[in-house]
C-alpha cells in the first residue's frame, strides 16, 4: 500500500522528491552504464520492472481481506542491486499511478524512497550479512524478502508519522499509530511474500 | 485488459497533444497541493470531472471507480489522525479530525487530477513525449520494454492462475502459496524466456543497443494552451479567496 | 442425459474496438449440452468465442446470463461448486506453458490429485495411470521446461488426466504439433473415448474436426450451430460465415461419393 | 544467381538427454540457396530444425562450419556486414509478442528504418507503405498489447516490410490464424512476390505448402531435400521420414488426374 495522491502536504511531498532523487538519479546512471556495457541488459531490467509491477498487481488470498498487495521489489533487489532498483521502482510506481490508481505523483517521492530505496538497501544488506555467516541461500532470501517488505511499511510509517504528528503526543507515538495500524497487514503479509520469493528462487535455482 | 488503459486510448481527449492534457492536469495538481480547502479543492475535483465525463466521455462508472481506488488507503491513512488511544480505548483527537479532513479534502482533488490525465491520455504517449524531452535513450527503452512486457505478462500470470485453479491449486493456504510462488516462478522463466527473444528480434532491424523509433507529436494549439491557463488560474483564484 | 450443459448462456468482453465499442458481446443465447462419450469439435474463427465458450464450461469465466449445469444441477459461484465441477470438467490449454508450473514432470502431474486430498498411492495411481497413456511414462522426473513442445503439451493433457475428468475440453490441442505428433496425440485420446469421457475440441482445423468427431459445434456472430460432423462440415454458407474453410474430405467424399476421412483414403 | 546462400551448414545445440548426450546436431551439411524472387516452403517436424535454419540464415545463430553468403560474398560476424545482411533479409518469428517491443504500432513498425538512419520523411513514408500493404494503417496509433493474435502477427510483418529485404522468412505465419485470416496473411504477401521479393516460409503445414509454394525444402534428419514442391510433396517416403502428412492436393490431384490446390478445386 503506498501513500496516496495529494495525502502528503505540499512541503513533505517537495522534500522527498528531492531525498529520493540523488538514489533515483544514481540509479538511472547505472542503468545507462549496464545497457551501454551489455545491450541484452536493457531488456531484461524491464523483465524486472515489468515483473515488480505484475507481483504488486495482484492481490495475495486472503490475508487479512485488505487490499495489501507485495511490493515485489525483492527479489529484484536480489538480481540487480539496489542502485537499480530505486530507478525500477520509480518506473513501476509511475505505471502504478497511471494504470491502477496506485500511490500518486505528488507522493512518488515519498513511495520511491520507502518501496525504492529504504526497502532495498535493508534487504540486500541483511542478504548480504546471511550469506556471510552462512546462512543457506533459501534462508538468505527469505529475510531479504521479508525485509524489503516491511521495511517499505514502516518508512512509510515514518513518513506519515513526520506529515501528521500528534499536537498532543508527538511524532513518536503517531509512527506508533501509523505502524500498529499497518502492523496487522503488513507483517502476515510480509511473511507470506517471502515465502512466495522463496519458491520462486527454489524453482528458478531447479530450472 | 486494463480498465484505465482502454478509457485512455477510446475517449474524445484521446489525439489532444500530451503537452496540453500535461499542462492541464499537471496544473491543477499543482494547484491541489496549494490551494486551502474545500472550495479550491471541489472545484479542481469539478473541473476533472467536467473534463472527463462531459468533454472527453470517458465511462462514467470507470472513473468513479478509479476515484475511489484510494478510498482503502484513505481509511487507513486518516483512522490513526482521528484516532487517539488513550488508556487503552479509543478516543477522537479534535485537533485530529481538523488535519484528517483537510488532507482527504487535498487528496480526492489531487487523485482527481491524475485520474483524469490517466484516463484521457494513452501511456504511450506519455512515454513518446519522455523520449521527446530528453530522455536517455537506454532509460525510455527501458521505461518502454517494462510497459510492453507488463501487457504481455499480466495475461500470462491471468492464465497461470486460471490453469492452478482449475486442478484446485487454491483449495488450502499452504497449497496456496506453494501455487502462488511456482505461478510468478513461471512467470518470471517466460518473461525471460520472451525477453531473449525481443532482443534477437529487435537485433534483426537494427544493432544490439540501438532504440531509437519514431516519437511523433501532435502540434500543440495556442489556443488550448492560452485556455488551460485561464482554468488554472481562476481555480487558483477561486481556491485562494475563498 | 448430458454430463455438462450450458443454457441461454450470454457473455460479452470490454474491448478496445476502432468504432470506439465498450463492450463486445461474444456469445448470446448459447445452449450447449454435451452428453457422456461425445466426441465434439468446436470450430469458429480467430475471436469467434471458442476459447471464451470452453472458459464458460469450466467456470473461469462468469455469465452474465444464463447457467451452467452439472449433472442437470446449477454450477454457482462457491467453493463447493467450483470443486464439484473441477472433479469432473477438466480443461488443457492451447500453450502448454501456462498450464505446466512444477519442476518435474510427475510433480505437475500430481498436482491436481494431491489438491484433491487422495491418499498418496491414490496419487501415484493415478499420476503413473496418466503418463502411461500418454506413453510419456520415461518422461517422469524430467524438468518440463527442458522437454520438447510436443512432449509439454503431453504433460499439460495428463496433469488435466489425473484428475479423471469426465467431460474434458481442449483448447487447439494439436497447434504447433507437426502431422504426426498430433496425430499421436489423437490416438492417446481414442483410450478415453472407449472409456466413456466426453471430448470437446476447440479448433479451426476443419480437416481435423471431418476425420476425428463425431457432432460439430460451428460459432459465429455470437450463434452456434450443431450438428453431425459430416453434415455441419458440409454447409458452405454455414462455413464461409464463420471464417472457415470447406475441409478437403468434404469435398472430395462428394466427388468420389464415399466417406473419405484422410488423404490415404482417396 | 542466388541472393542468399548457406552452404556446407553445420549446427548443433546443447541439450539435456535422458541419454546424457550434451551437444545434438541440428543441421549437418546443408547446402540452401534463395534465388531472388523464389517462393519456397520449408517444411519438418517438431525439431527438425526449420527455426534453427531460418535463425542461421538471418545471423542470428552462428554457423559451427559452413559459410553464409549474401549476393555471393561472405557473411562474417561483424557490423557492416550485419548491416548489409538486415538490409537485404528479414525474419518474422512465430510469436509476435517476441518480436513487437515498442508501445505503439507506428513506434515498431519504425524501428528497423529509424535505425537504417534514414530521414524522418523517408522513415514516416516506408512505416505508411508497410502499413498499408497489410491494410492495417487504422492501427498506425494503437497499444500492440490490445491487438488480437492476427493484427499482431501483421503488425510484426510490418516491421519487417519496412526494412525493404529482399529476403523475407518466415516462421509459422500461418499458425494460430482461421483459414481466412491465414488466406489475407497470404494475400498480402502476393504482392511482395511481384515485387521480386524472395519468399521462404517454415510450416508444417504440407497443405499450405501445396497450395503455395513453387518450391519445397524439407528437412529431416539434419540433411535437406529440396525441388519443386508439387514434386517434393508427392514422395511419400520422403514425407514420412520428416514427420509429415500427404497433402490433400496432391493424393487428389493424381487420383483425378489434374493439378488442384484447394478443396473448391475438387
Amino acid at each position: 500500500m503506498h501513500i496516496a495522491e495529494g495525502f502528503l502536504p505540499s512541503v513533505h511531498a517537495v522534500a522527498w522528491t528531492a531525498v529520493a532523487a540523488p538514489f533515483v538519479i544514481h540509479g538511472a546512471r547505472e542503468v545507462i552504464k549496464t545497457v551501454r556495457r551489455t545491450p541484452e541488459a536493457g531488456v531484461l531490467l524491464g523483465v524486472v520492472g515489468a515483473f515488480t509491477f505484475v507481483m504488486s498487481a495482484i492481490k495475495l488470498p486472503s490475508v487479512t481481506g485488505s487490499s495489501s498487495h507485495p511490493t515485489g521489489t525483492g527479489l529484484g533487489t536480489i538480481i540487480f542491486r539496489p542502485p537499480v532498483m530505486a530507478f525500477i521502482a520509480t518506473v513501476v510506481l509511475i505505471f502504478q499511478a497511471l494504470l491502477l490508481a496506485h500511490g500518486g505523483l505528488t507522493t512518488l517521492g515519498a513511495n520511491v524512497f520507502s518501496m525504492g530505496v529504504a526497502g532495498p538497501w535493508v534487504a540486500y544488506g541483511a542478504f548480504v550479512l546471511c550469506r556471510r555467516v552462512a546462512v543457506p541461500l533459501l534462508g538468505a532470501v527469505f529475510v531479504a524478502a521479508f525485509l524489503a517488505d516491511l521495511v517499505t511499511y514502516l518508512v512509510t510509517s515514518a513518513q506519515l508519522a513526520l506529515a501528521f504528528p500528534s499536537a498532543e503526543h508527538g511524532v513518536w507515538y503517531s509512527m506508533s499509530e501509523f505502524l500498529a495500524v499497518f502492523a496487522i497487514t503488513q507483517i502476515p503479509l510480509a511473511i507470506v511474500e517471502a515465502l512466495i520469493v522463496v519458491v520462486i528462487v527454489s524453482v528458478l535455482l531447479r530450472i | 485488459m486494463n480498465p484505465l488503459e482502454l478509457a485512455a486510448s477510446h475517449n474524445r481527449w484521446t489525439n489532444l497533444p500530451v503537452a496540453e492534457k500535461l499542462l492541464l492536469f499537471g496544473g491543477l495538481l499543482v494547484a491541489a497541493l496549494l490551494v486551502p480547502p474545500p472550495v479550491g479543492h471541489l472545484v479542481i475535483l469539478a473541473v476533472c470531472c467536467l473534463c472527463a465525463l462531459a468533454l472527453a466521455r470517458v465511462p462514467v462508472r470507470l472513473y468513479l471507480a478509479a476515484l475511489l481506488a484510494p478510498v482503502a488507503f484513505l481509511a487507513v491513512g486518516a483512522g490513526p489522525l482521528v484516532l487517539d488511544l488513550v488508556n487503552w480505548r479509543l478516543v477522537v483527537d479534535p485537533a485530529g479530525v481538523d488535519t484528517a479532513w483537510r488532507t482527504v479534502s487535498r487528496a480526492i482533488a489531487a487523485t482527481a487530477a491524475t485520474i483524469t490525465l490517466a484516463c484521457t491520455t494513452p501511456v504511450a504517449d506519455l512515454l513518446a513525449a519522455g523520449r521527446r524531452a530528453g530522455l536517455p535513450a537506454p532509460l525510455a527503452h527501458l521505461v518502454d520494454t517494462t510497459y510492453r512486457l507488463i501487457g504481455v505478462l499480466i495475461d500470462s500470470a491471468r492464465t497461470l492462475r486460471h490453469s492452478h485453479d482449475l486442478r484446485l491449486g487454491h483449495r488450502t493456504s499452504r497449497a496456496a502459496i506453494l501455487s502462488l510462488g511456482t505461478q510468478f516462478a513461471s512467470v518470471f522463466v517466460l518473461a525471460v524466456r520472451r525477453a531473449r527473444a525481443i532482443d534477437d528480434a529487435m537485433s534483426l532491424r537494427a544493432e544490439r543497443g540501438q532504440t531509437a523509433v519514431l516519437a511523433a507529436a501532435a502540434p500543440v494549439s495556442a489556443v488550448h494552451v492560452v485556455v488551460i491557463c485561464l482554468v488554472l488560474v481562476s481555480v487558483a483564484t477561486v481556491g485562494v479567496l475563498t | 442425459m448430458s454430463v455438462l450443459s450450458l443454457r441461454g448462456a450470454r457473455f460479452s468482453y470490454r474491448r478496445v474496438d476502432p468504432s470506439g465499442a465498450r463492450s463486445q458481446t461474444v456469445l448470446d443465447g448459447v445452449d450447449l449440452m454435451i452428453p457422456a462419450g461425445a466426441t465434439m469439435a468446436l470450430l469458429g474463427g480467430n475471436g469467434s468465442g471458442k476459447t471464451t465458450l470452453l472458459r464458460l464450461l469450466v467456470g473461469l469465466n462468469r455469465l452474465e446470463v444464463g447457467e451452467l449445469q452439472l449433472d442437470g444441477e446449477k454450477v454457482r459461484d462457491r467453493r463447493a461448486d467450483r470443486t464439484r465441477l473441477r472433479q469432473s470438467v477438466q480443461m488443457v490449454l492451447q500453450e502448454p506453458d501456462d498450464q505446466i508450473f512444477a519442476t518435474t514432470v510427475r510433480a505437475d502431474v500430481s498436482f491436481g490429485p494431491v489438491n484433491l486430498g487422495l491418499d498418496r498411492d491414490e496419487v501415484a495411481r493415478r499420476v503413473d495411470g496418466a503418463l502411461e497413456a500418454l506413453a510419456i511414462a520415461d518422461l517422469a522426473d524430467r524438468v518440463p521446461h527442458h522437454l520438447s513442445f510436443g512432449q509439454r503439451k503431453k504433460v499439460a493433457l495428463a496433469g488435466a488426466l489425473a484428475m479423471r475428468p469426465r467431460v474434458l475440453l481442449l483448447d487447439e490441442p494439436t497447434a504447433g504439433l507437426d502431422p504426426y505428433s498430433g496425430a499421436e496425440l489423437l490416438e492417446a485420446l481414442e483410450a478415453l473415448r472407449g472409456g466413456g469421457t466426453a471430448i470437446l475440441m476447440a479448433t479451426h482445423d476443419v480437416d481435423l474436426a471431418w476425420a476425428w468427431a463425431e457432432e460439430a459445434v460451428v460459432l459465429s456472430g455470437g450463434a452456434l450451430t450443431r450438428g453431425p460432423a459430416h453434415q455441419v462440415l458440409r454447409d458452405e454458407a454455414l462455413l464461409a460465415a464463420a471464417r472457415l474453410a470447406t475441409p478437403w474430405g468434404a469435398a472430395v467424399s462428394d466427388r468420389l461419393g464415399r466417406t473419405i476421412t484422410r488423404p490415404e483414403e482417396v
